[in-house]
């Protein structure tokens, strides 16, 4: 498993070089972004296009089971933590068997319970949302904490803990709902073992006017194989040598 | 808008998985994800735009962009659908296994295709 | 030990096709995309900035970013139009077919265009 995971960088508030700790029964896939101190446990899914980066707000914590979809972003103010489970501080807790769908945003100081569901393109910032919640799609929750097994409607701003405490609980109709998701989901995880393999991926380029050109090759390609050294990354280099890295085996 | 924002990609590919046709004469910004689940394909028409950071995820069927259309930075398109023809899709758009007319202008922002429980305001307070 | 990879620390990544002038004075984000068709032209002005994700695609006619004006990220404009000297488009603002008079502000997530054919979906619920 190729999985493309960098220590933080130096940054004047802290010259820690953390590294993640991933479980081995984790897939955290290559094309995602994993930065820091941030604990993996077992049978997460990391998926694509994902940014995880305890490079300012550290550490986080991913719990057993969990699942991370495309296009999600984990990242943490400087300062402000929420005690996790083990009663450790984090910048982002995230329990178990939650499903942090695509686009979501989780911004540390952050609590997610374990069995939450966070809905498409949602944000969690400054809040702790109890135990199996459901928050749908498009919402923001934000400066409040959130009750165990309440749901939160697509599109809702919940910016005050009056109105965190107004919400409706979770009903079974809002759990299939959620439930359907994490299916789609489950059908994609096959299409990401299938991306490790080269002869699986094979996009196809095809001029649909003109047939005679037949098929071919697209220009696009995994980015698991296009890591090579360009003039912008030789210029990175040399900045960061003049500036007392040194390179060594 | 109380969205997240448009995020910069730090990678300049595209990540495609799964059966997925881009036409020639397509548009496709970098940090894309285009995934097409096991029996479920991914195709892009002629002329198409696809801009930076969008997610289209094929799933139980085919996502299909037609001929012109243009999806905004980091739309998102789950499921099966198709957007018709020189349709405009405004960035940070949802889409959630629903099709779009041809010529149609979708603000940025919309959630489309959600079906799950609205709370009725109670009081005109709302939540 | 061993140097962390190095982390593009700017994606100059922009992509252009046909007829697309830009001036040595603007400066254009990582991720845009700037897509004349066949007859139509975009011209980008001095000191003209144009945000990450933001997407022109001009056909039947020119887009023309006049001097100064700023479009923020996520921006899409279709069509033809004129955006005037100084003006401000707010981010994820969607504009079809039109133009924008000079020093103008338009708040971020606007639509402006040919509203005979739009959808707005409200409370989440789209079509």
């Amino acid at each position: 498993m190729a999985v493309r995971t960098i220590a933080a960088p130096p940054t004047p508030w802290s010259r820690n070089l953390a590294e993640p700790q991933i479980d081995e029964s984790a897939y955290v896939h290559s094309f995602s972004n994993l930065i820091g101190d941030v604990t993996v446990r077992p049978n997460v899914l990391i998926a694509p296009g994902t940014s995880i980066r305890a490079d300012e707000g550290t550490p986080f914590y991913i719990g057993e089971s969990t699942n991370i979809q495309d296009g999600v972003v984990i990242h943490g103010l400087e300062k402000g933590r929420v005690v996790g489970d083990d009663s450790k501080e984090y910048s982002v807790w995230i329990g178990k068997e939650v499903c942090i769908t695509h686009m979501a945003l989780i911004h540390g100081p952050a609590y997610i319970g374990d069995e939450c569901f966070i809905g498409f393109r949602s944000t969690v910032f400054n809040a702790r949302v109890g135990r199996g919640c459901i928050i749908m799609m498009h919402a923001l929750i934000q400066d409040v904490e959130i009750p165990p097994g309440k749901y939160v409607p697509s599109g809702a701003v919940i910016t005050n803990q009056q109105q965190a405490d107004r919400l409706p609980d979770v009903n079974q109709s809002d759990r299939t709902f959620a439930d359907h998701v994490v299916e789609i989901n489950e059908a994609l995880r096959a299409g990401y073992r299938c991306a490790e393999d080269s002869a699986c991926i094979n996009p196809i380029r095809e001029n649909l006017n003109d047939v005679k050109e037949g098929i071919k090759e697209t220009q696009y390609k995994n980015s698991v194989e296009t890591m090579s050294v360009n003039l912008d990354i030789r210029s990175s280099v040399r900045n960061l040598l003049s500036q007392g890295c040194t390179i060594s085996a | 808008m109380h969205l997240p924002p448009v995020q910069p990609v730090s990678l300049s590919e595209i990540y495609v998985s799964g059966d997925v046709i881009i036409h020639d004469s397509a548009v496709v910004a970098p940090g894309t994800i285009l995934q097409a689940a096991p029996n479920s394909r991914i195709i892009i028409g002629p002329g198409a735009c696809i801009g930076m950071g969008v997610i289209l995820n094929a799933c139980q069927g085919a996502i299909e962009i037609e001929t012109g259309a243009v999806l905004g930075s980091g739309v998102l398109m789950i499921g099966a659908g198709k957007i018709g023809k020189n349709a405009c899709i405004g960035s940070l758009t949802t889409i959630y296994n629903r099709s779009v007319e041809p010529m149609v202008i979708i603000s940025a922002g919309s959630l489309i295709g959600d079906s799950s429980r609205q709370i009725n305001p109670v009081n005109g307070n709302g939540i």
